[in-house]
């Protein structure tokens, strides 16, 4: 198997990795996370502009779209961070639309938006529908071009942070082709947009229907590199996801370690219990394993063959750790963490949505198991 | 004793019985009815349930084999187990007064005085008194022995300073079956504590309610302050309230219960999954031909049928002659832990729209799935949790000492 | 689902279970069991001419050929102790054999046989080839017909005690079609016997070579009964094979808890240590859900489409159950486990070639998968 | 301390080194060769090891970085480190003398007396000096610290008296380090103990071997009956056993171990395991075209993928920073575990021929994968169990509390 990636870092990633972690903490506190749950935008717009400030949003857009010019590599610790301390804000689906113009913009396209995603305009993208399939290309949304018009029907499910963004990427089919429209949501008429109900009470999600909506030709994607543009889609897609997820799973395990080392049962502190100990030991472990296939991910990412394995690798290992270490943590609260007043089901409910959003574990072992043997 | 119908008196019976419900049984209120007492949140909810329980009463199909003295039908029981039957046929509603009707009761009728027979037994089975239980408390969730609640005597009263936690209905009950601890020096935890039945609607008892990881209510916190309540609510006398909390834990595992009939809970249909399964489509093509998902789902036929059997296998002792309390003892444990693995499983099933929740007109089955899985955990934390079913299991059916 | 099968006793079933516990416990001490790994034989013949004397032979054999007539309901409770107390004898093999000339024998073959097989001949099997495939019509031995004689080639593999078999019923393809010849083992060539080295070393198993062998036409079964021979050899040999590994299952878990209740470190009784008791529940619960399933399998096993489906479900629990519980009884042991002298290892040698005989969990869940859902 | 190498210098010795183990190494003896030195079960394994490792030792690829004046080639560690890569590169042997080597010669080098030196580390590293270990006893397995072989000093003379056991190589070895009991009234039964490096050719001192569950022999019970052994075989004075032990546990560890070099265990080669599920057929296709066989498969690949990068970021403290002792102490639980169930699963590969073993004509692979799934017990149960090793990584990684 000569598609097996290796690990490494850059030292812009580790300072990032510092930097990230104190922001993080100081900046969403879980207090602050839970008064953001009722709150209609979802996130605090201050800490979204220190974000931008801080270059964050930047990273991985190349010097002369004035973005920093550093890889994915340097985003994940930021995403890690994140995701542990629970601060969703529309960072993940900006950073990927970047990566979607990248990946797929002409040179107009990337020179009208990247600066300005740079500069922290939220952005986001609208691939999914009611069909619930994980595969990119099994849509219904379709486009239908009049001269230099295009105008779009369908509904997408799943839009991120819609409320706040100024793009919307969808994806949609032209003649049956798969590609992908820049919607500003400025174009957006009163009412395409519905707040979804979902499971993850941190996140803000959105149905868009797209009927009613035209753009100009010019805001499609380069129709030839819908491939790579698919690609960028999913791999960095699950490469900011399984970020998220490890530092999440991070953050539940030692939510549940510090609640195993207070709470008295039977005249004993509740860690002493081998029932509990042990599987928060075994969580633990297959939390490092996440770890290690994340900066692997992120090491190899660009890397031809080898990128795709360890994504999907760091995305499967990250999204069963975090869902099994989430649901003990659960149980291991005890009556405590039947309530809603107990993190851990914030955690859980996270573990549930990253997963419908990127594909579960299941799924990029499907994926894998055909780069790994075939 | 009431006789035992031959078959044809009981199949008549039987027959009337599916009618009724079959006539009775309101499928779709409009509203998510609770799959278990557990779940009640909305006055909506309450009232129908309320509303159902009284009318099964009143039509004589609840606390059949109940003494007549006392508000029950005086019938042999093979007649309420007809009528139970029924139910489940016709899918009907819970049975809201799950405290009263399978804990309460059978503690009254077994041990209590023919006052409080008279007094207790008829408005429970008609729901007019609610009843909930009083034995958790913040510190104690799990070691219920370790009781700190209160209960001082002061001339023919009662005065209660404490707290009790995890109490379904407390707001809307009448009655609490209390378990309190009457005296700090005796020397062991249990020898100190108490047994009430305590009444609700008294001073210096306040409610606060628990919202739970769903999302929405069901449990109460309450709070007892200077409550004082007579002193015959006493039940078993005092230094007896250990024993009496795990009858009544003995009536809820099932044994000796008098079947007052109906179920507090409504067992999740499992074949309802696997018609799940079977309508999901994944990469456009049905779930269950993922040969990954049908190996998964049939391991978890092969645990759900083991389960149904045992059901079956429990009352054979022909069967169970190594170690008898093994399959009564295991049941819980092995229920509850397989319902949660396989509402999480179903989970997998939905593809991303497994993240839409209760509430979103996308959600597959309005999100019961979501809301199942994450009930689940109060099935395998209340009532003693999986981990503590285990320690159980292991020293009271498989003979190894201890964990202290 | 109406295929899901009920579970219930016959007095008989419940009779033979009671003789049978004592029977096998005292017939079969582990000390015996053990001198018989280094005896050729493989069991004392005492014991099996015993086993002929009690008519256990003749349990599911009609009356008509001088059996009991009872059903494989009645031959499980045996079986199941028999596995309980490593009792390794021709039992199993003898009784599948009466099953399969019932399947699929002429009058005159039954004839002959039964009323042997039922006074306690010795009988086997020869189905398994090299390929190592599970399906009993992947087969390659044939058999060429001239005149009134068949004349074999080819290899088959796990014959079990053919050394002490005197009749032996091979597995062949006559013109392309499955079909089963009956060997007498008088007309065994010297050397068409190899005692082969298995996993189990209570068991005894043969490599036979059926080059040079030649049977009369009247020696092969009624052709037209193939499916149903076939049928019975799946569904019998897996009832016998889930009642012996669910009757080992309840001995290695009675081993391992002896241990855990005497076996001292750190100055306890390592059976108060939750890592070895809940492991240990959490198996004996699976051992609770094997013995369901068998007596559930037994009790449907004449009851068309219920009778697989339960009988395949048994097969899947016991084999998964037994190795995953023998797999943990050599752990839980300690260094102790690790010996040729713990008895762990007995079982969970004894699982892997059971399975390996009759399938193991995944192939029977595969089974059961189209019964269930297609 | 020697100078590091630059980039040509250690080029050039890398080079050498493959050539000569590429040039040198037996991959096919006529025998099946121990994957481990716990496996070594005949002399004619011990004798071809023994060789090779002198072999190895003389051409100056064992010890490079050891002293030169106690026998070590005093080069760089550098240098032995690309040596013991070209032996992995040439799959070459074990190193037979694993508790010399690994356990006894990095203590003595750490704390022994210059005489020590001179007696000890040359013969060990040419295998002339076999060693083994004596911490375990019978019924002490697990719990090393309550270890009671007697050892009472008389005159200029320690008199033992005790057994020994799961001793690897202990009937062939010359030395043992071995754990003994000096106070029986000391404050706790750590501060008893102390360490000797003891002479097993004295009178007194008898073995037994073991069978192991694989049929298969490696280990002996040692019993000591009123053994004589000079006094000056003590190390680390009395009472200080617990800590010398503790010592030689952290040079396994791999904590400050200065590399020997080569290796006592040969990893098994997780692709060994893919190429079998690739020439393995089910029913007529291959087994990886089954699906279900696939998903295992490839979580396997993501698990042992997942170990085989940790042993890289074990040395990146930069990606450590919360819980530094994490990846250290779980690299045993989790590769020992993984293997344990790897080698399980590939028996699922074999269908019916799963019933073969080792020995039969047959046997795919003459039946290593059984023998390497029964081995894996010894890596998951020797060294501390999986189940200690969890209490270690509760306790010192994650700072959860002691169980007793």
């Amino acid at each position: 198997m000569d598609n097996l990636g290796t690990i490494g870092t850059t030292e812009e990633q580790i300072e990032l990795l510092d930097v990230a972690t104190n922001f993080c903490r100081d900046k969403s506190p879980i207090e602050k996370v839970r008064a953001l749950i009722d709150d209609d935008l979802g996130y605090d717009p201050d800490v979204w502009r220190e974000i931008g400030e801080l270059g964050w949003l930047a990273i991985a857009i190349p010097e002369d779209h004035d973005g920093v010019g550093l890889s994915m590599a340097e985003v994940v610790p930021i995403a890690e961070q994140m995701g542990r301390n629970l601060l969703n804000t529309p960072f993940g689906s900006t950073t990927l639309s970047a990566q979607v113009l990248l990946a797929g913009g002409s040179d107009a396209q990337k020179a009208a938006w990247l600066p300005k995603l740079a500069a922290g305009t939220a952005s986001t993208l609208a691939l999914q529908e009611d069909n619930g399939d994980w595969d990119l290309t099994n849509i219904d949304a379709t486009g239908t071009v009049s001269g230099d018009t295009v105008a779009l029907s369908g509904k997408k499910q799943f839009v991120l942070w819609a409320n706040s963004a100024e793009l919307i990427i969808a994806s949609i089919k032209i003649d049956g082709a798969v590609c992908f429209a820049l919607i500003e949501t400025s174009a957006v008429p009163e009412g395409a947009l519905r707040r979804e109900a979902v499971i993850d009470e941190t996140a803000r999600s959105f149905e868009l229907t797209l009927d009613g909506i035209t753009v100009s030709t010019d805001a499609l994607l380069d129709a030839s590199r819908t491939r790579e543009t698919l690609e960028a889609i999913e791999l960095a897609g699950s490469l900011i996801h399984s970020a998220e997820m490890t530092g999440g799973t991070q953050a539940v395990i030692d939510y549940t370690i510090e609640y195993l080392n207070t709470r008295k049962q039977f005249d004993k502190i509740i860690g002493s219990f081998q029932a509990l100990k042990h599987p928060t030991v075994e969580n633990y472990v297959e939390y490092e394993k996440s770890r290690t296939h994340l900066y692997s991910a992120a090491h190899c990412f660009s890397d031809q063959g080898r990128g795709e394995v360890a994504v999907r690798m760091a995305a499967s290992q990250a999204h069963g750790t975090y869902s099994h270490a989430a649901d003990r943590a659960i149980q291991f609260h005890g009556a405590f963490g039947f309530t809603h007043d107990c993190d851990a089901q914030l955690y859980r409910r996270q573990a549930i949505f990253k997963g419908a959003l990127n594909g579960d574990a299941a799924w990029h072992r499907d994926k894998l198991s055909a780069l790994l043997f075939d | 004793m009431a006789d035992k119908p031959n078959a044809a008196e009981l199949k008549e019976y039987a027959d009337e019985a599916d009618a009724w419900f079959k006539e009775n049984t309101v499928q779709d209120p409009g509203f998510m009815l609770p799959l278990t007492f557990m779940e009640v949140s909305t006055d909506q909810q309450f009232d129908f349930l309320r509303d159902w329980q009284r009318k099964v009463y009143e039509a004589g199909y609840l606390g059949a084999s109940w003494p007549k003295e006392y508000g029950g039908g005086g019938m042999h029981s093979d007649y309420q187990r007809a009528a139970t039957r029924a139910m489940k046929k016709s899918d009907a509603p819970i049975m809201l007064n799950a405290i009263g009707n399978g804990w309460a009761g059978p503690l009254i009728l077994d041990l209590g005085t023919e006052e409080q027979k008279q007094k207790y037994i008829k408005p429970m089975l008609s729901a007019e008194d609610i009843w909930c239980q009083g034995f958790s408390e913040p510190e104690n969730g799990s070691d219920l022995g370790n009781a700190q609640l209160k209960a001082v005597k002061d001339g023919d009263e009662y005065v209660l300073n404490g707290s009790k936690i995890w109490t379904s209905l407390g707001d809307r009950a009448k009655y609490m079956i209390l378990l309190g601890r009457t005296d700090f020096d005796a020397p062991n935890k249990y020898a100190g504590l108490s047994f009430f039945l305590n009444p609700m609607d008294v001073d210096g008892i306040t409610t606060t309610k628990i919202k739970k990881l769903t999302g929405e209510y069901g449990f109460v916190q309450c709070f007892f302050t200077d409550a004082r309540v007579p002193a015959d609510c006493l039940f078993g006398g005092e230094g007896n309230g250990w024993s009496m909390a795990m009858k009544t834990l003995e009536y809820e595992r099932g044994a000796k219960v008098k079947p007052v009939g109906g179920y507090f809970v409504k067992e999740l249909d499992v074949m309802d999954i696997v018609e799940l399964a079977k309508n999901s489509m994944r990469g456009g093509k049905p779930l269950l031909d993922d040969p990954v998902m049908r190996d998964k789902m049939t391991q978890f036929m092969i645990d759900i049928q083991a389960l149904n059997l045992n059901n079956t296998r429990r009352r054979m002792p022909q069967l169970m002659q190594d170690r008898p309390m093994g399959l009564p003892l295991m049941n819980k444990l092995a229920r509850t832990d397989l319902i949660q693995r396989l509402t999480e499983f179903s989970l997998e099933f939905q593809g991303s729209k497994a993240g839409y929740y209760v509430g979103d007109e996308n959600a597959v089955d309005d999100g019961y799935w979501h809301r199942s899985y994450l009930n689940s955990f109060s099935a395998t934390i209340g009532g003693g949790t999986s981990q503590i079913q285990k320690n159980i299991i292991g020293e009271h059916a498989l003979g190894l000492p201890k964990t202290r």
